[in-house]
């Protein structure tokens, strides 16, 4: 859609479903990728809680995060990264998460963004 | 330098959007660009042209309607989300068949693709969030 | 837009010909949805639509048109996985137009 | 190069603390909106094992707004044109609330 490319960095900071930060942030990255542009997902802090699995979001009259995020590797977004200490802190095994992640440490953090060339939070 | 902004905070609930209004004042005074700003989420607010604070408060969406008069600027809200919230425009209220409605004037409704082209095309995105 | 009358039933669809509510879709309803937009469904529409009415189901999401090619791949094979192939049974915007008529919800001009 | 904006308190989210572990040498800080309050003096504490190279700034008519007063001194007071001007001369700016 562009000759442009700029990568591009969402950083995601909320919890699901009490905020629309989470649907937001995905809504975005959907748009980053059709147009085509590099792009990573950064969940950090409570954002982590969006990857845990099974939701059944019905119960609340809302729509299933967990079943859209694992619609975006039909949108070749790929580049998920998770915040080690975030997953610690709530006692969250990588193994529990559905979903391909690639744990970064604070200086792994550090080095995502400043290889961006935007960098958009939710 | 091109900039572009992006508010997700609602005026009078946060203070995002004015503090996105004095930035926009500050790029534009010292001779950069505003390529676009935009308007997400809560911020669609914004782009009311029904909101009616007390005398002694400030307006923001006139605030907004003012600057973009003054210097063409592109203002432009998310439909996703303001359609959600009941920010529509006379287009969008026909389509979801709404007896009115209430985006000001100066600002346009549009896609998250306009969010991605601003980020693009500018040399700065800078989000004022709540 | 006028509402379809299916079997004797009335079915309304809103000012641009979606339905209102979506729990009235059925097979027979898509195919009035189809003829409104002048397509008359064939084996290899009613394919992409089985594909798109999965992909909602499984995601909450209609799919944008590449991720839809992709799942038509994955479903149906390479050859139909072309968006040339969309548009000659859906013209135009075959996955918002799919979507029309796969019962979906109205998409919200969100590009 | 980035500059990092913080608009809470360092109590309301962790807005401040996740910026501070993902700042590189070199980055600047800048806290607006509720984000100066973290300049008072007993926050100093959080601020400890930055890099010297990580320069420290607010946004003056938010600390008087607040009124702030005799706030950490490793963090200089700047007006919307300072913000404008730092939003340049680093690379990209990075929002944290």
């Amino acid at each position: 859609m562009s000759d442009t490319k700029k990568s591009f960095l969402i950083i995601n900071r909320k919890a699901p479903y009490g905020s629309s930060a989470a649907r937001d942030a995905l809504d975005v990255a959907l748009t980053i990728s059709v147009f085509e542009q590099p792009l990573s997902l950064l969940f950090m802090d409570d954002a982590v809680l969006q990857l845990l699995p099974a939701h059944n979001a019905a119960a609340i009259g809302q729509k299933n995060l967990s079943a859209n995020l694992s619609m975006l590797e039909m949108y070749d977004i790929d580049q998920l990264y998770v915040c080690q200490r975030a997953l610690e802190q709530r006692g969250i095994r990588p193994d529990d998460i559905e979903l391909n992640i690639i744990l970064l440490d604070q200086s792994g953090i550090a080095a995502l963004i400043k290889k961006q060339d935007q960098v958009l939070s939710f | 330098m091109i900039f572009s902004i992006v508010v997700t905070g609602a005026p009078y609930s946060s203070q995002a959007s004015a503090s996105a209004l004095q930035f926009s004042r500050s790029v534009l005074k010292l001779g950069h660009t505003i390529h676009r700003v935009f308007f997400y989420a809560d911020g669609v607010h914004s782009g009311s042209a029904l909101a009616a604070p007390p005398q002694d408060e400030a307006n923001i969406p006139s605030e907004w309607t003012a600057l973009a008069c003054e210097h063409d600027l592109d203002l432009v809200v998310c439909i996703a989300a303001a359609v959600r919230r009941g920010v529509l425009d006379e287009n969008e209220a026909r389509r979801y068949e709404k007896s009115g409605h209430n985006l000001s004037p100066d600002f346009t409704l549009s896609g998250l693709g306009q969010l991605v082209e601003a980020g693009i095309l500018s040399d700065r995105v800078v989000t004022f969030g709540a | 837009m006028d509402n379809l009358t299916v079997n004797g039933v009335i079915i309304p669809v809103d000012n641009e010909g979606y339905l209102r509510n979506l729990d009235d879709w059925a097979p027979a309803v898509a195919e009035q949805l189809a003829q409104q937009e002048g397509i008359q469904l064939s084996d290899a529409h009613w394919e992409i639509l089985a594909v798109l009415r999965q992909f909602y189901q499984q995601f909450e999401m209609s799919p944008a048109m590449r991720p839809l090619i992709k799942a038509i791949t994955a479903e149906l094979g390479a050859d139909k996985g072309k968006s040339i192939y969309l548009m000659s049974l859906f013209p135009g915007s075959p996955a918002k137009l799919a979507s029309k008529i796969a019962g979906l919800p109205k998409p919200t001009n969100c590009l | 190069m980035t500059l990092h904006l913080i608009n809470k308190t360092p109590s309301e989210s962790s807005a401040l603390r996740d910026s501070l572990s993902a700042v590189s040498n070199g980055d600047a800080l800048l806290l607006i909106e509720n984000g100066v309050y973290a300049a008072m003096p007993a926050y100093a504490e959080l601020f400890t094992r930055l890099p010297g190279s990580v320069q420290c700034y607010l946004l003056e008519d938010d600390a008087i707004a607040r009124g702030l007063k005799d706030l950490n001194q490793d963090f200089r007071a700047i007006g919307y044109d300072g913000f404008v001007e730092l939003s340049c001369r680093y690379g990209k700016v990075v929002s944290w609330f």
